[in-house]
């Protein structure tokens, strides 16, 4: 545990002291809900093509793949056209592409990251590396299957994938929400126990709430 | 080089120059020596770069290879020097005085390699690896590949192929 | 009636008793001298009253029958009367107050404090000039062996010296007297002073040069500037008993004895005397401005009133009948303050003016401190104000304005050593040594208040009688405000609650007088005072001079608005000023801060004083609506004046730099009273200004063109420094700079709207004001400090004062649907008619600057991230959350309907502008070029607010509250709450962009001013090198200077 | 008084045309810019899309009131600014609901969302957020100064605050805009407008590279919605400003819908060729270069 994250006595103005315990104080520690879906299915339908159409892809970028996301915006691919944007917080992506190799570092962060992403919200493995650990398959500090952490929704292999495999595997990804198959976060959620067992098992420092809302 | 090599000998008790290209050089260095060798370079000779300190683990041999290596700018030549330390308990003088950047080499060494080099700043700080609890993975002692496979799970069915004989297989299927 | 003879014969005898008694006797002695003392004083006083009840001549009386100098020849008349019970009562008090040391010192020295008494009445009471240098021998004989008798006490060789200083020094002026004497009896072959001036000595040959003797001799015993280096030595080193007595008694004597002097010289005189006075006055101030020995300064203060009474004696040509009220004003004052401080004196061990600290302790001790020197400065009730006032009347009627000048100037010096001083003995660290609070000195401490509030009621009848002036000791508020003193020892919340309903209950009765302008600011001065007052009611204890403070301000504050004559005017104005500095001296801080308020206060009071002085051109009656009827070319001088003097009430820019502090620094609910309402005196006064003197053209500058461009850098340079202090209260202060920039220059526009605007802002600014300084200092109060980036994320915990200060922000920024936009509005209405289209750049510029620091206030104080020891704050005290909760109220209804006030205070307006008012048809607001309705936009934006609200309830239902690390930080987690609070230097691009427009320019012209006064006292000060021969020379320089000065001009 | 209650559908049918054109505006907006750099761009129907995936998300948080507050009192902002002001010149359904204010309490209104929307970020906590406002607000304040003295110019030529008779003063031909009567006002105005329009070269509020992306870090789901909402219908609302005081209003739907396309058009325009400006750098310009325009304007009225 960081000394940051300790309990601490501090004194307040009125000279009274109390103890400060940052994990309950200063960060939620309610579970994640699973969210089915509610509303009627025409309405869930028009919910699931919007969702399709509207993917908002969190501009985070974890190995060497990130390098081949980046051409999705020029000219040459323009993901626009097909309702796909980058944003710069996760709050207000729906989708995180694990783009390459994932040290355990790195996971760590994006664990954070997809938590803090809003229901529904989607996994994307970009290259062999996600899916067995590709050419890293014997390193110490990677990781060979990105579904014993984070619940994929879908793999892009190759190493690297083109940026035509990416739209191909994007168009997939809005068939698999259309389909309302794409329900990764309420799986995360289901099974947070087994996600968070798998996570601390390779995470030793673990330094955060056990979800990052 | 092999001036250089001879004004050095004069004053310290190296080893043998290996030359690998006109520019670049490597010399022995007992441990002892380091530093005054290092600030002589620095100082008298020109040798203000500090391109890279890094390690080799000659297990062996029972020792570390600390290679320090040097940059003149203006002379364009690049001197490495080695030292070499006993594998047990390997501990080093930090030379983060003579170059600040050093700092920052002997804490990846400390963290990869596990030598230490007392008085050098933030030295016990994690480094790149977080919460890491085995043996230091650069050493050759450390077995990468059970440590992965005991840590990160196998997808099943995955297959490993020699890349030289697979491509030749399927160039080649009739096997010329 | 008693013989006055009988006040030197009873002395005598009693002085030769003494020394029949055997050493051992000396409590018998002590008692002898008392009595004798106090015999004394009966005579002198049953003259005096004699003289009061009836008609009587003053008696002349020559013993022996004979005429001098083989007798003595004595006058007994109203000032001898008074002069001698001034001088034997202090000889009787002091005697009282040296118990000790006279015990000691046995009956020598009794027996010499009685002929030192009774040498100094002679001298009032003589009328022949041999026996004025007969008592002059005595009197300096007489204090130079009390100083070298009291040399085994202290036995550090400086009393021998100072007494020997004295003693060569003074014989060295008797020589002149003397010599001067014998010339004169020669020409004239008379002694009698009236006789001499009837035989018009100064016109017989030769006879010049005899008056000038006598003439310096008599000068130099009032010790002028620079010839005074000796008697500095002895205030340093007497019993502080004794200096008193030297002070108040012997200054006192020697005055009186210039002016019969100057009767026989005649006016040709009166140009020197008048001349070492100012002199005098200036020079000793400024050399009193860098003391730090307590008994120097008081010296250095007594020199400079001498020195002002010697103006007041030189300029009789023009005072005539009053010189007696006026120079006996400032007599009366400076002897019994003065004496009053050096028994003060004789209780504080430490020497250094911080060890006056120790009196703290003593809330009866601070009052006589304070008592003494409001009396020094001049500040009403006491007599030197009314001396002040009319010398300062006079002497503009008569065009003396250098003179009149000076003297101002002066005065601001020394009221600053002085409340320097006092603001050490409220905030400077208490010595150990405690008071000596000896019955018998404390007594005569006591003794000194009374008679300064007994002179006060005096001269205030006195000032009825002469001029038909009130007396201010008996104005209500005042009486009101100053019955708080009697009931200081009561608990806090009676006293509050007391005041409240004195508040109320005086609108009660006046609100009648009062017409829709004066009745805005009648509401807030009063109703608004007691409504901050409930804030007061959190506070414990007793909260000794609070009260007294606060409703002297208020007093001050409530006769301001009924004041119809300059007089009454400016007494309120003097009143509310010294209150409010009381008040704001209490903060923890605010020791410097308080100097500099009362410094600008004082010396924009005196411009004021000056401005009406001038307006009157000599009238003894002057009032308020007659200041319109001035023509050229005085009328823009007095507005000018004027002008200066209510904006720096209001710190318009260039006088602003004692806002901040002083309002920061100000206690919880102190900082709304002193922000939220004083500062609307300020533009009371300038309304006051503009309605009577309208527009006025000062060598080519139209002056509310001026203040037109003034209220706009104002606005700006106030808005400007606020977005980047740290301080939340500095920040509220420097806003409240810039809010009365708004208002100054609505009222500069000169139209109808312009001042319908800067009303609004009045009201406006009141409220909100009020309600934020509530807010920050009530969570202030909760975290322990001000700093803003210290706080962060008491939203929850703190939730009224959130909603109190987001109603504030929202108001003071002008933002619709609350009532600050119809201010903006107003505004805006009221520029498209100014010709005056530059300075209005300004204040565009101005406007959105205020949302910066604005929104910095809410942010870092309520949002943001909440730290770690603020985690278990609770929500400010009651009584300071409800009077927000009041001003939201408030707040709310004036954004509902505006027309409430605006609309009476609108076709008020009429009158004066009748041009340009608005129209209020029903519901809408109508001008010559737009229309407002606050009702509709109230609605309209409620419903709206309140649509899109429901909605997002609805969508957001299920929405999961998480705590304040729950951010995405790019996918770190924060570290500490500290780190993760984006607060200190908020606006640093803003600094990069337009921080030179923040140089602290006017803070260093300011700083350099006071500096080179300093400097000035300090350099003036290598002239007193303690060594007597070097004094000697200063004295013979003065003795040239004034020859040739004096010789010069005769014919 | 009496109310006549046929406003309230009249607004509505402003706000809900005002709407669907602000959604198709934008997205036609980017489209252009995206042609300029030689893509696509996205389908012009994208931002309905984006809407209703946004109220579509199924789970959010919320930092506190104001956090909650905040995206309420900006689309209040927007959609009060849109209603206080006339939209179509001569038609009393599309008055909207302007006789509540005049042109002050537009020009005032606009802080409403602003202050609020601050507010709601600041309460997120997010530092980010806390560094996008201070740019915003100090930027806003150089930027609103040459439009505040156009105004005022404007004001003064006309003689009325009223923009209904503004627009009135315009009327009878193209040469009687304000365009054209006022050239320093109108261009110390669209400099002005420049710096309002969030977009470069006065972007460094929201800095998407730099600081995650200002103040809205933390907002969305249906708060991000009901921003999304306010971004088609703010921008419209203030060009209906600059239209009627500077552009001699709209007598028509489509005169309107081309007047609106072509200010917004200058504003995008511009974007596109220019890179970004530091705030210090963007308050200097407005100094420099756009205020003394405005001063000329108001010297020269």
């Amino acid at each position: 545990m960081k000394e940051e994250l300790l309990k601490r006595v501090v004194k307040g103005p009125d000279g009274v002291e109390f103890e400060v315990e940052p994990l309950r104080d200063y960060y939620c520690e309610a579970p994640p809900a699973v969210h089915p879906p509610v509303y009627a299915k025409i309405v869930e339908d028009l919910f699931n093509w919007a969702r399709s159409q509207s993917i908002w892809i969190l501009g985070f970028g974890t190995g060497c793949g990130a390098i081949e996301m980046r051409p999705l915006m020029t000219p040459r691919f323009d993901a626009y056209r097909y309702g796909i944007q980058w944003r710069p917080t996760p709050r207000q992506a729906n989708l995180l592409v694990i783009s390459g190799y994932l040290s355990v570092k790195t996971l760590k962060r994006a664990i954070r990251a997809y938590e803090q992403m809003q229901n529904p919200k989607y996994v994307v493995g970009l290259g062999s590396c996600t899916i067995n650990g590709g050419m890293y398959w014997d390193s110490y500090n990677t990781i060979k299957r990105l579904d014993d952490y984070l619940p994929v929704d879908l793999y892009i292999t190759g190493c690297m994938p083109r940026p035509e495999a990416l739209l191909a595997g994007f168009e997939d990804l809005k068939k698999l929400i259309r389909a309302g198959k794409a329900e990764g976060a309420n799986q995360y959620a289901e099974n947070f126990d087994w996600y968070k067992t798998n996570q601390k098992r390779v995470i030793h420092d673990w330094d955060m709430p056990d979800y990052n809302w | 080089m092999r001036e250089l090599h001879t004004r050095l000998k004069q004053l310290f008790p190296l080893g043998e120059l290996t030359e690998q290209r006109p520019d670049l050089a490597f010399v022995t260095v007992p441990a002892a020596f380091l530093r005054p060798t290092l600030l002589h370079l620095r100082d008298r000779e020109g040798f203000t770069h500090l391109v890279l300190l890094t390690a080799v683990d000659w297990l062996e041999e029972g020792q570390f290879q600390l290679t320090y290596l040097l940059t003149n700018r203006h002379a364009a030549t690049t001197l490495g020097l080695r030292v070499m330390l006993p594998r047990e308990d390997a501990r080093m003088e930090s030379i983060h005085e003579v170059w600040p950047t050093a700092a920052t080499y002997q804490r990846e060494l400390r963290e990869m390699f596990g030598i230490d080099f007392p008085g050098s700043p933030r030295l016990h700080e994690e480094f790149i690896l977080e919460g890491w609890n085995d043996i230091p993975p650069y050493r050759r002692d450390f077995d990468t590949l059970k440590y992965a496979r005991e840590s990160y799970n196998e997808r099943p069915g995955r297959e490993t192929h020699d890349p030289a004989t697979h491509m030749k297989q399927k160039l080649y299927p009739g096997g010329a | 009636m008693v013989s006055p003879l009988y006040i030197i014969a009873v002395a005598l005898v009693a002085a030769f008793l003494l020394g029949l008694l055997k050493e051992e006797r000396r409590g018998l002695a002590y008692s002898v001298t008392l009595v004798t003392l106090a015999l004394m004083s009966w005579i002198s006083a049953n003259w005096l009253w004699l003289f009061i009840s009836t008609d009587a001549v003053p008696v002349e009386i020559y013993t022996a029958g004979t005429a001098p100098p083989f007798a003595i020849n004595l006058r007994m008349g109203l000032v001898e009367a008074a002069l001698t019970l001034l001088i034997n009562l202090t000889g009787l008090i002091s005697g009282l107050a040296m118990k000790d040391s006279l015990l000691r010192q046995g009956r020598r020295a009794m027996a010499v404090w009685l002929v030192a008494v009774m040498a100094l009445s002679g001298i009032v009471l003589t009328r022949d000039m041999f026996n004025m240098f007969v008592f002059f021998e005595l009197a300096v004989i007489a204090t130079a062996g009390l100083v070298l008798i009291s040399e085994h006490i202290r036995n550090d060789g400086l009393t021998l010296a100072a007494g020997f200083k004295y003693m060569i020094t003074s014989q060295f002026i008797s020589t002149f007297l003397l010599i001067g004497i014998i010339f004169a009896y020669h020409a004239t072959g008379t002694l009698n002073i009236d006789g001499m001036a009837n035989t018009s000595l100064v016109l017989l040959n030769g006879g010049s040069i005899a008056f000038f003797l006598m003439f310096i001799a008599i000068i130099a015993e009032l010790k002028p500037f620079p010839a005074n280096g000796w008697a500095l030595d002895i205030y340093e080193s007497a019993d502080p008993a004794f200096s008193a007595l030297f002070s108040a008694a012997t200054g006192a004597a020697a005055l009186y004895a210039a002016d019969k002097l100057l009767l026989i010289g005649g006016a040709e005189w009166l140009p020197i005397a008048t001349g070492i006075g100012i002199v005098t006055f200036v020079a000793a101030n400024l050399l009193a401005l860098p003391q730090t020995h307590d008994r120097r300064l008081l010296g250095y203060s007594s020199i400079a009133q001498t020195g002002l009474i010697l103006v007041v004696l030189g300029q009789r040509d023009i005072l005539g009948e009053h010189t007696l009220f006026i120079a006996g004003g400032l007599l009366l004052s400076h002897a019994v303050a003065k004496a009053g401080l050096f028994w003060l004196s004789g209780l504080v061990a430490g020497r250094e003016l911080n060890a006056w600290a120790a009196l703290r302790s003593h809330p009866l001790l601070v009052f006589a401190f304070v008592t003494f020197i409001c009396m020094l400065t001049g500040l009403p009730p006491f007599p030197g104000f009314y001396a002040k006032w009319e010398l300062i009347h006079l002497l503009a009627g008569e065009g003396r304005i250098a003179l009149l000048g000076l003297i101002l100037f002066s005065a601001l010096i020394e009221a600053g050593y002085l409340f320097r001083w006092f603001g050490y003995v409220m905030k400077r660290e208490s010595p150990a040594e405690p008071v000596d609070t000896a019955p018998h000195k404390t007594a005569a401490v006591l003794v000194a208040v009374i008679a300064a509030w007994g002179l006060s009621f005096l001269w205030g009848e006195l000032a009825g009688a002469l001029f038909g002036r009130g007396n201010i000791l008996l104005a209500l508020p005042l009486l009101f405000a100053l019955s708080f003193l009697l009931l200081d020892p009561l608990p806090a919340w009676l006293k509050n609650t007391l005041a409240i309903a004195g508040m109320v209950a005086w609108f009660y009765l006046t609100y009648t007088e009062y017409d829709p302008l004066r009745m805005i600011f009648a509401a807030i001065f009063l109703i608004g005072g007691a409504l901050t007052l409930l804030a007061s009611y959190h506070a414990h204890g007793k909260r000794i001079g609070f009260y007294p403070s606060a409703m002297l301000m208020y007093a001050g504050l409530a006769m301001l608005i009924r004041a119809t004559s300059t007089f009454d005017f400016f007494v309120a104005w003097e009143l509310l000023t010294v209150g409010s500095y009381f008040l704001i001296l209490r903060g923890k801080h605010s020791e410097p801060h308080a100097l500099s308020y009362i410094l600008f206060s004082l010396g924009g009071a005196f411009m004021i004083l000056a401005g009406f002085a001038l307006a009157a051109q000599g009238a003894p009656h002057f009032s308020l609506a007659s200041l319109q009827e001035l023509a050229q070319p005085l009328a823009p001088w007095v507005f000018l004046l004027l002008a200066i003097g209510f904006m720096t009430k209001t710190a318009a820019i260039g006088l602003h730099i004692w806002l901040p502090g002083a309002h920061a620094e100000a206690e919880t609910d102190v900082s709304p009273m002193v922000s939220g309402i004083l500062l609307k005196a300020g533009l009371y006064g300038l309304i006051m200004l503009l309605l009577t003197m309208g527009r006025q053209n000062f060598y080519g500058v139209d002056l509310v063109n001026a203040m037109l461009w003034i209220g706009a850098i104002t606005a700006l340079i106030g808005n400007l420094l606020a977005i980047f202090q740290e301080d939340a209260k500095r920040l509220l202060a420097y806003s409240s700079i810039g809010q009365m920039g708004y208002a100054m220059f609505g009222l500069a526009l000169m139209n109808h709207l312009g001042w319908l605007m800067a009303l609004m802002f009045v009201i406006n600014h009141y409220v909100y004001k009020s309600m934020l300084f509530l807010a920050v200092g009530g969570v202030a109060k909760r975290t322990g400090t001000r700093e803003m980036y210290r706080m962060g994320g008491l939203i929850t915990l703190m939730p009224l004062s959130f909603i109190a200060t987001l109603i504030g922000i929202i108001a003071v920024s002008g933002v619709p649907p609350l009532s600050g936009f119809g201010g903006r509005w107003i505004f805006y209405n009221a520029i498209l008619t100014s010709e005056a289209r530059l300075p209005m750049i300004i204040l565009f510029l101005a406007g959105p600057i205020a949302f910066l620091y604005l929104f910095r206030l809410i942010y870092t104080i309520f949002l943001g991230q909440l730290k770690d020891e603020f985690r278990r704050v609770k929500e400010a005290p009651f009584w300071i959350i409800l009077p927000q909760m009041i001003y939201v109220a408030i707040l709310l209804v004036v954004a509902v309907v505006p027309g409430l006030v605006l609309r009476h205070v609108d076709a008020y307006l009429d009158q004066f502008f009748p041009n340009g008012g608005l129209s209020w048809d029903g519901m809408i607001i109508t001008s010559d070029f737009g229309y407002w309705n606050p009702i509709a936009i109230m609605i309209i934006v409620g419903v709206i607010f309140m649509t899109l609200f429901s909605w997002l309830l609805f969508v957001n239902r299920r929405a999961q509250k998480v705590k304040q690390f729950n951010i995405v930080f790019s996918a770190e987690r924060p570290f500490r709450p500290e780190t993760t609070h984006f607060a200190w230097n908020f606006f640093a691009p803003y600094r990069k962009a337009l921080g030179f427009l923040t140089l602290p320019l006017v803070t260093l012209f300011w700083s350099t001013m006071t500096d080179f006064l300093h400097t000035a006292g300090d350099l003036t000060r290598r002239f007193y090198t303690g060594n007597g021969q070097t004094y000697a020379y200063h004295l013979l320089g003065f003795v040239i200077i004034v020859y040739l000065f004096g010789m010069g001009i005769q014919p | 008084m009496t109310f006549d209650w046929m406003k309230i559908p009249y607004a509505l049918l402003t706000l809900f045309i005002v709407f669907n054109f602000g959604l198709l505006l934008t997205a036609f907006i980017a489209k252009i810019g995206a042609r300029a750099g030689r893509r696509h761009g996205i389908p012009i129907w994208q931002n309905y899309i984006d809407l209703i995936k946004n109220y579509g998300q199924r789970s959010s948080i919320t930092h506190g009131v104001m956090f909650y507050l905040g995206p309420v009192f900006r689309l209040t902002g927007g959609v009060g600014l849109l209603l206080f002001v006339p939209t179509i010149y001569g038609s009393e359904m599309f008055s909207n609901l302007s006789f509540a204010g005049d042109l002050i309490l537009a020009l005032y209104f606009v802080f409403f969302g602003t202050l609020g929307m601050a507010l709601g970020a600041g309460e997120s906590g997010h530092p980010h957020a806390a560094i996008g406002i201070t740019r915003g607000l100090a930027q806003v304040t150089a930027a609103e100064l040459p439009l505040a003295l156009a105004v005022f110019a404007v004001a003064l030529q006309y003689q009325t605050l009223s923009v209904t008779e503004i627009v009135a003063a315009q009327q009878g031909g193209m040469m009687n805009w304000t365009m054209f009567t006022n050239p320093l006002a109108v261009a110390a105005a669209m400099l002005a407008f420049l710096g309002s329009m969030m977009r470069p070269p006065f972007d460094v509020v929201l800095a998407p590279q730099e600081i995650p992306i200002g103040p809205p870090t933390e907002y969305h789901s249906a708060y991000l919605a009901l921003m999304q909402t306010n971004r088609a219908i703010f921008p419209i609302a203030k060009i209906v400003i600059y239209m009627n005081l500077f552009f001699g209003g709209a007598t028509s739907w489509p005169e309107f819908a081309v007047k609106v396309f072509l200010i917004y058009l200058f504003s995008a325009f511009v974007g596109v060729c220019f890179p970004r400006f530091r705030v210090e750098q963007s308050i200097r310009w407005f100094l420099i270069w756009a205020v003394p325009l405005g001063v000329l304007s108001i010297l020269w009225v």
